[in-house]
């Protein structure tokens, strides 16, 4: 219970004020903000979110694929208990990790999130994924450059994806 | 089609039993068989855990909840019914002026017998009944402010259990027991009481579900589900309940729902308070 | 004279009547099959007892005898109609079979 | 206005645990709403965590991540009294910061 909030609606609302404090912040570059329609944020790799295999997905984001390694721990439900909201967490033991991400492989488009580490942050997230069916789910983790992955079969009765 | 109907209207039929119950209204009795009944049907559950409906039935869906519970989706809706609750209506009064405690800590009174009105007023009826009476329009019973008001009430009652009174007033115990026959009346195309899912099925999955044991069903209220992508008041629920078994729901807020809701909080007295709630 | 007439001009309206009902029946069927099920699904309303599947199948009756689907929307005027009685018929059931599921 | 944004960040013996809540529909593009018709994407695609004037966490988000969407990481360097700076922007061009303090 940090902030209050008034509900519904917040995110469109709150598009001006945003846009004039991320000019701000100097996150993102201004001149992208301008056109007045949507327009994706410089650093989403867009690209990736639009594959709709795990090898395209990862060959878009890393540049490479990835193997399997008992380092990584994928922390999925084995049935969820609705697809809406799937918790799903990531961890590793492996060195130097500048990277994480969380593939659903019989999602629409497989890539579901990609996280990255700089030095000083745990190889560590948690986070709430939508599957439409029951499939694999894989955890990649970039580590000295390499990738290495786990993935956990996730029963889903109750999809993500309906109306 | 039309074979299917006439063999449901055969089964309800033949189902027909000669009642040979007895008529007499004994709500300490019956609270306690209800409560005897959960308790010994499940005896691995701790029975203050019965508020947790289908976590405390489920490993699996359990691990998720707590992971979910770590940040509530609902925390959106408790901050707004706290920004909403302070907020004073056009005349200058608060909701906190129509309740006890200015309206701190009071969702296990909830729902309560008005000798007044001759009617059971639940925390919902009683919301809009206090902006009603300050000049305000009623708020849409099932979701969003509703959900966001009670919501935040429940919250600032967690832990306090729940002591549902029925006084010694035939009029009382006419809604605690048209509560109790709604609750076990079969309903539907689908030919289904509340009870056939919460106390005979209880504990059972319904695909990747648990249904929840009717016991301590009305402590998370109003809840978050998943399924809804939203907050839901205790009116949602139950009309929503009906549509699942095919039968068309009453108006929210109906005597009837509020006889049912009388009925169920009251054979949950003793359970705390654990809204609002996080659902599949 | 003028009342063999008119004896003629009734059995004259007869006979049209028939005719009519020979031809364009299905519209006629509908309705007198559509105004029973409604009977039957007004009275499961007021007894609460109302199925949505009662109340979904009325309304595709009506729509297709919008559409001159005047076989399918009698069909389906009569399965409402069998619905809203059996639903009638649960509730008649109900009103004191609730008890033998109450927990004692 | 309200923020979007919750935040929790915990100041640990060696790390700061942080937990982020952020209010969005995080609509799919797969959904149909009542009448039958397609609701458009509308998704968060970056979430930045900033402290110290550095970026310690970025989330880069496609439809698939849930409503309401929620985080959890944790990071070495800061310490109770500390400064958070969250900020998110979607396909749409909507955005939300806040600054919390670290406990």
């Amino acid at each position: 219970m940090t902030m209050s909030s008034d509900a519904a609606g917040c995110a469109r609302r709150s598009m001006l004020r945003g846009m004039a404090g991320l000019a701000g912040l100097g996150l993102f570059e201004a001149s992208r903000l301008l056109p007045a329609y949507a327009a994706d944020a410089p650093d989403w790799p867009q690209a990736a979110f639009k594959q709709k295999s795990e090898i395209d997905a990862l060959k878009q984001l890393y540049g490479k694929n990835a193997e399997a390694s008992d380092k990584v721990t994928l922390d999925a439900p084995e049935i969820a208990e609705n697809g809406a909201v799937v918790p799903i967490a990531v961890t590793s033991s492996l060195p130097n990790v500048t990277a994480i991400a969380v593939l659903v492989v019989e999602n629409p488009y497989t890539l579901a999130a990609a996280y990255q580490i700089p030095a000083g942050t745990r190889p560590a997230v948690a986070n709430r994924l939508k599957m439409a069916k029951t499939t694999k789910v894989v955890a990649v983790v970039e580590s000295d450059g390499k990738l290495y992955s786990a993935s956990r079969d996730v029963k889903v009765t109750v999809g993500g994806c309906g109306g | 089609m039309l074979r299917k109907v006439l063999i449901i209207g055969a089964i309800v039929l033949g189902g027909a039993q000669v009642a040979c119950a007895d008529d007499a209204v004994d709500p300490k009795a019956e609270f306690k068989a209800f409560r005897d009944y959960f308790v010994g049907r499940f005896p691995k559950v701790p029975f203050d855990d019965f508020v947790n409906g289908p976590y405390s039935m489920d490993e699996g869906l359990r691990k998720q909840w707590k992971d979910i519970e770590e940040f509530p989706p609902y925390e959106f809706a408790v901050d707004k019914g706290k920004e909403m609750f302070a907020k004073p209506f056009a005349n200058g009064k608060t909701y906190a002026d129509c309740f006890p405690n200015q309206g701190i800590g009071i969702r296990q009174n909830f729902p309560y017998f008005d000798a007044k009105s001759g009617q059971v007023i639940t925390l919902e009826l009683a919301l809009n009944q206090c902006r009603e009476a300050n000049g305000e329009k009623p708020l849409d019973y099932v979701k969003d402010d509703m959900a966001a008001l009670t919501a935040y009430m429940a919250f600032t009652s967690r832990g306090k259990r729940f002591d549902i009174k029925i006084p010694d007033d035939p009029r009382a115990l006419a809604a605690y027991r048209k509560g109790e026959e709604y609750f076990y009346t079969r309903r539907g195309q689908l030919n289904f009481s509340c009870a056939s899912c919460h106390v005979q099925s209880a504990g059972n999955h319904i695909r990747t579900e648990v249904l929840a044991p009717a016991l301590g069903i009305m402590a998370a209220m109003p809840i978050y589900r998943s399924e809804w992508g939203a907050m839901g008041t205790t009116s949602r629920r139950f009309t929503t309940c009906n549509s699942q078994v095919r039968a068309v729901p009453l108006p929210p807020q109906d005597e009837l729902y509020r006889d049912v809701e009388y009925f169920l909080t009251y054979m949950g007295n003793g359970l705390p308070v654990s809204g609002p709630g996080a659902r599949p | 004279m003028r009342f063999g007439l008119s004896i003629g001009l009734m059995s004259l309206a007869g006979a049209a009547a028939l005719a009519f009902a020979a031809v364009a029946s299905p519209a006629e069927d509908f309705k007198a099959a559509y105004a029973k099920a409604e009977a039957a699904s007004q009275q499961a309303a007021s007894l609460k007892t109302q199925w949505t599947t009662t109340v979904a199948t009325l309304h595709a009756a009506q729509d297709a005898a919008k559409a001159s689907k005047y076989d399918d929307a009698v069909s389906l005027a009569h399965q409402a109609e069998a619905l809203a009685q059996a639903s009638i018929a649960q509730a008649r059931e109900q009103a004191s079979a609730w008890k033998d599921g109450v927990i004692r | 206005m309200a923020s979007t944004i919750r935040v929790r960040a915990v100041a640990g013996a060696d790390t700061t645990e942080v937990q982020s809540l952020i209010q969005h529909p995080m609509d799919s593009g797969f959904v149909k709403d009542a009448a039958g018709k397609l609701i458009p994407p509308h998704h968060i695609e970056v979430v930045r965590f900033e402290h110290g004037g550095k970026t310690v966490f970025t989330a880069l988000w496609g439809p698939a991540v849930a409503k309401d969407p929620y985080l959890k990481f944790s990071f070495k360097g800061a310490k109770k009294g500390d400064e958070l700076k969250v900020s998110w922007l979607d396909n749409e061009g909507a955005s939300d910061s806040l600054v919390a303090k670290i406990q």
